[in-house]
């Protein structure tokens, strides 16, 4: 275990920027955090999270694919690919690490995802333990350690000082070039640490969500439920919880022309969306209620049946704060699930 | 810090439900942190009793669902309107967007609604109760053994700041008392953005446009966009799109979003509370409403049934848009 | 003396029964205007939806002037009238977004303005030439 | 990064051929600019094809892997690719990839039995790759039976080559249908569905079912009725897909993706499904 103080956190995002882009939760200018490119001036965020998920770093809401170039009846495809720059992400919380396993189970399964991969491969996560989580948080339900999160490093961070932990040898590597600024130390402070946030997160009022209920081969038993209807019912249809997740995959690609040629690009989509299954010749999830429900069963049991059982909900509560409404999936979870928590 | 209280509502739902004016309730019900409240249709008395809820949370403007829920409910539904809501309900009213006939409004007045953001600011993250105490709500979090003591006027809504109007303008029955249009400064923000350089201009809806990562919710629970397929939505209209792109496609949406809103939008603030970006999308609707109360005279949307929006009327008087300006630059 | 290498894109929705012939006019009589103004021929002037508008700058456009019949000539009594108020709302809103105002207008030539389609157009150029190229409301996709 | 394999990038295809086939109906064939086949496929796989600039779509390949040459697609104009496609001449480059979804089980739960295609509109489009590889592969297989129906004899797809070849072949039988009757026609008039509970069918036969979905769901009640068990039926299924891969997260019916699961199912492995298709 390596330690650092506070004082010279800037000195170590320093020396991680001189080799790759480093990226850090920062303040935007209404109080709410977000990713910032690290540069000087760009101080670490002390909220518990940012409100988009870093998602965004292996998935871009929107990315160009290929190019076209249409010439008579002729066709050019323009493959430009490039290798991405190495880059760390600084700050991640517990939820969000877990978030990329769900995404790689996508995107790394036979066929792999190019684009995905190059930015998996070139991303280096260093994660921080949550001392203060919120009254949303519910990352325990999903078997997640929010006292020590997994990631190429770990990280705790107290008033004065922080700990470093290598877990692969990405993040040894890392944690190499910070050797300037860190020094060894034993784990007493953060076993400590460990014990403080083990003991708040027994405090939180959604400590007792269980996912026992749920998992694959569940379809038919939820499939039909009425409450589905009531449910959905004040659902709006818009995108936010799909957005602000980070284990929220499904993408639509488009084209675009330019007049100069056409972009073909991949962006995110939302299966809340009215046209996201409509075809030509018709649309098999017509209502909101349709809709509403293939994004639940989806986390909470199409996922899980095709993945060992892994949930595609990591808990990080966005979607509790940002719903227009207030549905989400905790509120799912208890009707359908007549979970009791 | 509401005059009517939660019981009064649901004694007053659960009678009129009982003798049958109403065959269901459109109500707000209790979530899992006392701020995070949902609406639904109660069908019956316990549902109710056990559900309903009525506090500083229930900003969700109803008007908008009575479009759907009308359409899908055979039966009469039972709204609770706050006053801003009502103006909405009288601009959907005059779009034919559903049947007066199925509703039963009943006007409530409003002291304001609270913004969870701004709440969470003073007392931090943990809440786990809160409860009212004359101005003051007493927020319990999991990390103070005391409440922290928050001034109900400190956290308001920005749309509740600027309240325009305590007074309800559609109901079948009022409860508590009537209120008045109030002169507010909702305008002021719009003023100090015109008074800036273009080039600030600029650079202040750029940093808050590019953070728009077009979820559609300001659209989705705007009671002015009832569009039954949105051009955004629709393929075939050549401007579909989904993602924000190099800035541009995230502006066209907003302005055309707040253009075709423009003379239909009664200033009821969803858009901007909603928001999860926190984007100020009102001042876009509030410019639109201030230039057509300068230019073609003072106009509320939703404020009678039936008036003619200004974007869809004339004079042969008007001002030409290059007067707009010269106007502008003289006042300054 | 420097050549401004920059030369605008104008895009100029002209309504088919009086700017459309005042262009022709113009053309006939060889009143000179810049070829960079790209002439799209609308049934009305409250044919251009405010869309239109932004859609020619995504393109690359540098400027958009709407042209239109004299109010009280219009062919379909009103139609200019509606005009008016769209694009004094819409050209406000660009305004207030910080996007360049000369960027924008709105101009009535009857058909037997030849001269002043001309001079107007001359003009318009001119003035969005001097603001150089469109930064504000750009597609970087549509520029390569 | 051009080393790394990507599925979502496309090949150029050019048409070579376009035949009309029905009023709304044309038969595409394709190859790469050399004059390849653009990829190797099982029966019943499919391909997007898509017109850069109008979108990309999913089509079934309608030829039969033991064509060499070249791939065809017969395609519906009913969306925007479609009608696109529909205006496109000889010459005119597209793009193509695949093959996706899993094919027909033809080497190994379809050897050496009875075979019954029942196919309506342009649902015959994935069963003729299949019927070709059978008849190509005659010896594998036993009889075969083809029940096709349409809204008119003109609707009726590839009718030259059922005529002129498929109800020549020895052991093969074609039963052909329309809706309404109509002059020049002397052949059955009727519904797939009833025309299938008419003909009576054996059940010592594997069935495989497309067309709409109205058609499938009663001509399904009538094979149960005439006491096929759904193990022995196949069917196709559509979605609204864009990758097709099985990423995107549109197709899926309950946990599987008919992309990649798919579009092949076998009738009792759907009943497992939720109804949402």
């Amino acid at each position: 275990m390596l330690k650092c103080s506070l004082d010279k956190i800037n000195s170590v995002f320093e020396e991680i920027a001189k080799t790759a882009k480093l990226y850090i939760p920062a303040d935007d200018k209404d109080g709410s955090a977000v990713y910032k490119q690290w540069e000087n001036g760009i101080e670490w965020s002390s909220s518990l999270n940012t409100v988009r998920s870093p998602k965004d770093f292996f998935l871009p809401q929107m990315e160009n694919l290929m190019e076209f170039k249409t010439e008579g009846k002729n066709i050019e495809v323009i493959d430009n690919r490039c290798e991405t720059e190495d880059f760390v992400i600084f700050g991640v919380r517990a939820c969000d690490v877990k978030s990329f396993e769900v995404l790689d189970r996508v995107f790394l399964s036979e066929p792999v995802d190019s684009y995905y991969a190059s930015r998996r491969e070139k991303g280096v996560i260093v994660s921080t333990a949550c001392s203060k989580p919120s009254e949303t948080c519910f990352c325990k339900t999903f078997g997640i350690s929010p006292e020590e999160p997994e990631g190429d490093v770990t990280t705790w961070k107290t008033e004065d000082e922080i700990f470093f932990k290598a877990n692969t040898s990405k993040g040894e590597a890392l944690l190499e070039k910070l050797s300037a600024y860190t020094e060894e130390c034993d784990e007493t402070v953060v076993t400590e640490q460990k014990e403080k946030i083990s003991a708040i997160m027994a405090k939180l009022p959604l400590k007792d969500l269980k996912t026992d209920a749920f998992g694959g081969g569940k379809t038919e038993e939820f499939f039909n439920n009425p409450v589905w209807e009531e449910l959905s019912g004040s659902c709006l249809g818009c995108g936010t919880c799909t957005f602000v997740c980070p284990t929220c995959q499904c993408y639509d690609i488009k084209d675009f022309n330019t007049g100069k040629g056409v972009i073909r690009f991949r962006c995110w989509d939302s299966c809340m969306y009215s046209e996201f299954t409509k075809m030509a010749h018709g649309n098999n999830r017509i209502t909101q209620k349709e809709r509403f429900r293939q994004r639940f069963m989806h986390k909470l049991v199409y996922y899980p049946e095709n993945n060992d059982g892994m949930f595609s909900c990591v808990g990080c509560g966005r979607c509790l704060s940002k719903c227009p409404i207030s549905m989400n999936i905790v509120k799912v979870m208890k009707k359908i699930g007549d979970v009791d928590a | 810090m509401q005059k009517i209280t939660q019981n009064q509502l649901i004694e007053k739902a659960a009678s009129l439900l009982s003798d049958g004016t109403v065959n269901a309730v459109l109500g707000w019900s209790r979530g899992e942190f006392g701020y995070d409240v949902t609406p639904k249709m109660f069908k019956t008395e316990e549902d109710l009793k056990e559900n309903f809820v009525w506090n500083d949370f229930c900003g969700v403007n109803f008007s908008k669902y009575l479009v759907s829920k009308t359409d899908r409910f055979d039966g009469k539904i039972l709204v609770f309107l706050k006053p801003c809501d009502t103006y909405s309900f009288n601009q959907l009213l005059t779009e034919h967007r559903f049947e007066r006939e199925k509703v039963y409004a009943v006007g409530i007045p409003c002291e304001g609604m609270v913004d969870v953001i701004k709440l969470k600011a003073v007392t931090g993250e943990g809440i786990s109760e809160i409860k009212e105490d004359g101005e003051n709500l007493l927020v319990t979090t999991i990390y103070e053994d005391a409440p922290v003591k928050v001034a109900f006027k400190d956290v308001l809504l920005e749309r509740c700041i600027n309240c325009k109007s305590k007074k309800h303008v559609a109901y079948d029955e009022l409860m508590g008392d009537e209120g008045e249009v109030i002169e507010s400064k909702r305008f002021d923000e719009v003023a100090k953005i015109e008074a800036m350089t273009p080039d600030e201009r600029f650079a202040f809806w750029q940093n808050e446009l590019s953070r728009c990562i077009r979820c559609n919710a300001c659209r989705d629970a705007c009671p002015a966009c009832t569009c039954e397929k949105c051009v955004f939505d629709n393929p075939q209209s050549g401007v579909e799109n989904k993602a924000p792109a190099n800035s541009f496609e995230e502006k066209m949406f907003h302005i055309i979003r707040a253009y075709h809103v423009a003379g239909r939008c009664t200033d009821c603030g969803e858009c901007s509370r909603v928001c999860p970006q926190n984007i100020p999308l009102h001042l876009l609707n509030r410019k639109f409403i201030k230039d057509i109360n300068e230019f073609y005279g003072e106009y509320q949307a939703g404020a009678e049934v039936g008036s003619r929006a200004p974007l869809v009327d004339y004079t042969t008087e008007d001002l030409e848009p290059g007067e707009v300006f010269d106007r502008r630059d003289i006042d300054a | 003396m420097q050549v401004n290498e920059h030369k605008p894109l104008i895009v100029a929705f002209c309504c088919n029964w009086c700017s459309y012939a005042g262009a022709d006019l113009a053309g006939n009589n060889r009143l000179n205007y810049p070829a960079d103004v790209k002439i799209i021929r609308v049934p009305c002037s409250c044919r251009v939806n405010p869309m239109f508008v932004l859609r020619a700058f995504q393109r690359g456009a540098d400027g958009v002037i709407i042209c239109g019949c004299h109010p009280g000539d219009c062919h379909y009594t009103s139609g200019n009238y509606y005009t008016r108020r769209r694009m004094a709302a819409l050209f406000s809103m660009l305004d207030f977004l910080g996007i360049e105002r000369e960027r924008t207008r709105l101009e009535w030539v009857s058909a037997a303005e030849g001269a002043k389609f001309a001079a107007t157009m001359n003009d318009f150029v001119e003035k969005v030439t001097a603001l150089g190229e469109n930064k504000r409301l750009e597609d970087l996709r549509c520029k390569r | 990064m051009s080393n790394r394999e990507e599925t979502l990038i496309p090949k150029v295809g050019v048409i070579t051929d376009v035949r009309i086939d029905t009023p709304d109906i044309k038969t595409f064939r394709v190859v790469t600019p050399d004059g390849k086949k653009a990829f190797d496929h099982r029966p019943g796989q499919c391909a997007m094809l898509s017109v850069p600039g109008v979108g990309e779509a999913m089509f079934s390949i309608t030829s039969s892997p033991t064509n060499e040459e070249y791939m065809e697609f017969s395609i519906k104009k009913c969306g925007c690719v479609t009608d696109w496609l529909h205006q496109a001449e000889v010459g005119q480059q597209i793009t193509i990839r695949g093959p996706y979804g899993n094919p027909f089980p033809v080497d190994d739960v379809f050897a050496g039995k009875n075979l019954l295609f029942i196919a309506g509109g342009v649902g015959l489009a994935p069963l003729r790759s299949v019927i070709n590889y059978c008849r190509h592969y005659r010896d594998r297989y036993g009889d075969i039976d083809i029940v096709y129906g349409s809204r008119s004899k003109d609707d009726l797809l590839d009718y030259n080559e059922i005529i002129e070849e498929w109800s020549t072949d020895a052991g093969v039988n074609v039963h052909l249908t329309i809706d309404n009757p109509q002059d020049g026609w002397d052949g059955h008039v009727g519904f797939v569905p009833s025309y299938v509970k008419e003909l009576g069918f054996d059940t010592n036969k594997t069935a495989v079912l497309c067309g709409p979905p109205i058609m499938i769901k009663f001509t399904l009640e009538g094979l149960c009725e005439l006491g096929f068990d759904k193990t022995q039926i196949y069917t196709t299924l559509e979605l609204r897909m864009k990758c097709g891969v099985g990423k995107c997260g549109r197709c899926n019916v309950g946990a599987k993706y008919v992309c990649k699961d798919g579009p092949v199912f076998r009738c009792d492995e759907l009943d497992e499904l939720p109804d949402e298709y």
